[in-house]
């Protein structure tokens, strides 16, 4: 067990994953020499040189579709996305390109590639450099979509997303990057599509992605020892292969979802958790599903603004206590 | 016409006639049986710009990789394709090439380097280089050959692609055909240069390379300088052959909007009947001539009769083909 | 009263607010001496001449961009994307800059703009010329989003979205061009954020938008003659500003909810819809929510696939009498 | 140093001194704000780039509208802007000049001109093309000025923007500060020719135009020039201004990737205290430009004490502003 932050643990999972396969190679902006703008990939030139790692134009256009031009031709192109808001500047790679080019063909392409993507807010950045877009890449069909919340699983998912013989956006939460954890020595890898119950309780189910998680067990614990409440905080990790058994196991015991978002509100991940619960485990629901989320506005910058508009541990408890009182 | 250059083989002269009478026989009847309601949804037609999918494919090796458009009949069925699969796409049945999923602008055949037909103006100019980066990378000695519209200079992936490959020296050539129209609006009305790839090229450090795209032996002799130029290290080209559709852009357009002088004066300057000119005049007889044109006729009669004959797509594969392991499920 | 079909319900509607505004000016491909690909701006050039309606190159980005370039300064521009796919092209200019400047300028700048696209599918167009395209613009804060069932909601949606002083993506659905209906003579406006109960009923409540809109009705009527089911049907028309209180009074009184989408499943509109009624109108409820939608796949063309893959009549029907029947 | 140049009126000179040692002074000020803690998020400043806004600015109608990106504080004030409300949006305090909501990235002040900092590489150009366009629709005789880097010339907005403003001979200049690097990676290693923006002139049919970027009154007349042309329907211009950033592209970068000599030698070429040499040389007293940076060092510290004194942003305005009616309801 070595103590890595979030951050080490990005670096870490792709040189696992280099060094067991040459034909992964990397390329964005600023990401070589510079080892990217948030340190993720340092170190990654030196150890692998610069034919595997590759530094770009400013031309997220250029850098995506040349990552899906070398996955159809034996590569493992991983593809930094400097921030997840540039998604838009190359949407058209992404969505309609690399989503449908395998159905399209009826399989005769095969795109192994990684879109990895610094996503989320908390430092300030305003509208354009703090979205989570993690609700963009699960509606469109053709995308496998994960956002780890701890150093470890950022290590094991980063692994299984490269191996993936599908097309992954890996989004990295900003805000977690100075977050520690413990990382298993030797190879780690996290199979893509399961759900971890990060804490179990039985009186609601708090269903959380990425920087989400570590809130949702704050408030879990807080409930508890404030409320008596027992919640179950499940960390999603991937939106796509979404582990629908997990949640559904959960409300089936619990009776009751919460899901906690930091999109916005409209047509975000958790929308698409609570029609699954709301169609198939309706039965055993006895109180209103309620979601959690970022208003449905762009973000603020100013501090005061930006920690108001994200869900805060206080924002989660106290709208899971006044909700279970509501439905008592 | 340029006289006929001595190193260009019998062979490679007799390849590209076949590659151009099939092309043609292909395209003329995929429009009647469009008329026919036939072929469905939409197609986009090469008819008059053989010479260039011809003389380029004519110019690559087997396993080098070729990305063309929606209009992409031409460039895919030169690289050997076969006609009834690409019949069956455009109606839409089973034995399709894509198995009914893509449709006429979506042609791709892996095993042939023919890397995809892509519909969104530009998208492909990235993902050709990205083909080459990737043979760059191996060492494969394969070059990506990408086909593109003189519209499409217009958009920022062409930028992007250019300058990207020119930095990288990329094995990759972009061969822009210029035929002067991008749907409806001429390219002159919407563009700030005269040559809308070639006047471009030295933002990107590139030779200006002009080719008639009419003249199926001077598209070749470029296209071969370019693909030995990449294959070799030299890096990307951009190459613009100049030419133009003989009918509309797509579907029933009649193609009003263009005089109708310039389309006669084109038709006057149709690559096919002028290549048969120019090969009866390098000596190669008409029965010789006559025999490549059959072949193309009973290959798409036979290549359409095999068509008609498939089944539509079964249910069943509707969600099939998602994801690499088959299917398409999005939970567990 | 003059019936008109969906496809000349377009140019009219915009003729109307070009002869009332002449700020109001046309942009995009194809657009004038051709008329557009679906001939949907026929006669506008004549009409109103080059400087209003203006052809562009191939450049979605610098279009989109310069309509809303053109918004900040006194015009309210009326942008085509040709189809709604090509969206993903300009995606930054739309999700990034048009939808956030206002919030971000905190109200310095206003974007009266609209951004006309041809979505949906029926013609066989296959992956790339297909999408429904609407739940990526409700996912982004800021923009509004409109989607018009009929020719008499085409010119009065378009009126309304013309003269709103907000962005609006306005979604021209290709399958119903060659549909005919009354448009009521003289000025017609139809203000935003009203959906239309085209059917009442008191079993179920069906909520649709454009495309799935006549064959939810087609449906209805099959329930009603065939199995005596009563379902109420509700046009959406707009899904931003959302008519949340005709959403939840109809299923107060029905206690059933299904959602019609031509959107692939995940993060659908449907499931919005899903999440507000599960949670505001959960105590009405007595049957799972239920959603019919396109698979999460990209869209087939051939003729047999693309039928099966959009919600058909027979797949609305099919689907609300089995459930209503387990739910019993 | 060019030589004075004769028409460049005493009053013109001494607005830009003005505006260039305004801009160095608050910028200085802002970054020591930075390290403090009390500017929040990130900045990119523009130290040693400062010609280029006071030159440019100083040849615009006050109706004309300014484009600029994240590093736009010097932008931003040499329209005028006050520098109180600049600073309290980098504090993010409820007196900012967007109420905290933009930040230190998306400065605008519409009733300046100064139309938006934009934090997306590229996206301004086409907004300021639409600018222009209107201007030339409402014939009210604006210019659009769209100040950008040198990476940003990679990226396909700028071809999109820069083709069709040719085309439709729009009003718009369009200035690269060729600061010579993007974020940490030298332009000159991801560019296929040696000047990003000039060599890619003609590729819209445009003059290829290079400047001396510290150089204010070689700005300044080059603007002045390309200004009027557009003024009077002349269609746009592209400058490239070389420059050089004197600290890191922003936050807390150090700028360790650049030579050390390459660095001293530019800042030994610094700006501002280069103009001052001149305008000495060009018989203004020192006692004038001592009043002048006394001005600046004035403003600067009167405008912070302003900013600090500001309270944080109230929760009220977090849901305000997204629409026309000063709401963000989705629903009824
Ligand atoms: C991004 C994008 N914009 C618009 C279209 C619609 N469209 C399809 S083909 C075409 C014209 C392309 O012209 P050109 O590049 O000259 O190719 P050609 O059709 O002449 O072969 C247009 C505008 C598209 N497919 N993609
Ligand atoms: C589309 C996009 N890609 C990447 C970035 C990240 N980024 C911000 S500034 C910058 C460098 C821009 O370089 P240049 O255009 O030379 O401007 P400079 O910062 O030197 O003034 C980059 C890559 C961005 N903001 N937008
Ligand atoms: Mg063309
Ligand atoms: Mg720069």
């Amino acid at each position: 067990m070595a103590e890595l932050t979030y951050r080490q643990a990005v670096a870490t999972g792709i040189a696992q994953e280099m060094a067991r396969d040459p034909n992964v190679v990397l390329i964005g902006e600023d990401i070589g020499a510079a080892g990217g703008v948030f340190k993720l990939t340092e170190g990654l030139l030196d150890k692998f040189g610069p034919e595997r790692v590759r530094d770009t134009p400013i031309s997220e256009q250029a850098l995506v579709g040349a990552a899906m031009g070398a996955a159809m031709t034996g590569l493992r192109p991983v593809a930094e996305l400097m921030f997840s808001d540039f998604f838009a500047v190359a949407w058209d790679m992404v969505a309609n390109q690399i989503a449908k080019t395998r159905y399209m063909t009826d399989g005769q392409v095969s795109l192994p590639l990684v879109l990895r993507t610094a996503n989320g807010a908390g430092l300030r950045f305003g509208a354009q450099h703090s979205q989570s877009v993690e609700n963009w890449a699960m509606a469109i069909p053709g995308l496998k979509v994960v956002a780890p919340s701890t150093p470890a699983d950022v290590v094991g998912l980063m692994a299984a997303a490269i191996r993936d013989p599908d097309p992954v956006v890996f989004c990295e939460h900003k805000a977690l990057f100075a977050v520690k954890g413990e990382v298993p020595d030797g190879e780690h890898l996290v199979p893509l599509g399961e759900a971890a119950i990060v804490r179990s309780g039985t009186d609601c189910t708090i269903v959380a992605l990425a920087a989400m998680v570590p809130r949702a067990i704050d408030a879990a614990d807080r409930l508890a020892a404030d409320h008596g409440i027992s919640a179950e905080v499940i960390d999603l990790r991937t939106l796509v292969p979404l582990d629908a058994a997990a949640i559904l196991a959960s409300v089936t015991k619990t009776s009751r979802l919460f899901t906690v978002e930091e999109n916005p509100r409209l047509c975000g991940w958790g929308a698409e958790i609570v029609s699954l619960v709301a169609d198939e485990a309706f039965y055993s629901l006895d109180a209103p599903l309620v979601r959690i989320t970022t208003p449905h506005i762009p973000l603020p910058s100013a501090a005061a603004l930006e920690d108001l508009a994200v869900p805060s541990v206080d924002r989660i408890a106290d709208t899971v206590r006044r909700r279970l009182e509501q439905a008592r | 016409m340029t006289t006929k250059v001595p190193d260009i083989s019998r062979e490679v002269q007799l390849r590209m006639y076949q590659t151009m009478v099939d092309c043609r026989t292909f395209e003329v009847r995929a429009q009647e049986l469009f008329f026919e309601g036939l072929v469905r949804g939409t197609t986009h037609l090469g008819i008059g710009q053989e010479a260039v999918a011809a003389g380029v494919a004519a110019a690559m090796r087997a396993d080098d990789y070729t990305f063309c458009t929606y209009r992409g009949h031409n460039h895919t069925l030169a690289r050997g394709v076969p006609m009834a699969p690409v019949f069956a796409e455009l109606f839409g049945r089973a034995t399709g090439l894509l198995g009914g999923k893509g449709g006429s602008m979506h042609l791709t055949s892996v095993q042939h380097g023919a890397m995809g037909s892509y519909a969104i103006v530009g998208a492909h100019l990235p993902i050709a280089l990205g083909a080459a980066w990737s043979a760059q990378y191996r060492k494969s000695g394969q070059v990506a050959v990408c086909f593109f519209g003189d519209g499409t200079t217009n958009i920022g992936a062409f930028h992007e692609a250019l300058n990207m490959a020119a930095v990288w020296k990329a094995p990759v050539v972009f061969v822009c055909e210029n035929n002067q129209y991008m749907e409806y609006t001429p390219i002159r009305d919407v563009t700030a240069v005269e040559h809308p790839a070639a006047d471009r090229a030295s933002a990107y450090g590139l030779e200006s390379i002009i080719v008639d795209g009419n003249d199926v032996e001077a598209v070749h002799l470029v296209a071969r300088t370019a693909v030995d130029r990449a294959r070799s290290g030299g890096g990307p080209s951009l190459i613009e052959a100049v030419t133009y559709r003989h009918g509309g852009h797509s579907r029933a357009d009649p193609g009003k909007y263009r005089p109708d002088e310039e389309v006669a004066a084109w038709k006057a300057r149709d690559p096919v009947p002028a290549y048969r000119t120019h090969l009866l005049a390098a000596g190669i007889t008409e029965a010789v001539l006559d025999s490549l044109e059959a072949v193309a006729r009973d290959a798409v009669a036979a290549a359409e009769a095999e068509a008609r004959a498939a089944p539509e797509p079964a249910g069943e594969v509707l969600e099939t083909q998602l994801w690499a392991n088959g299917g398409s499920a999005w939970r567990n």
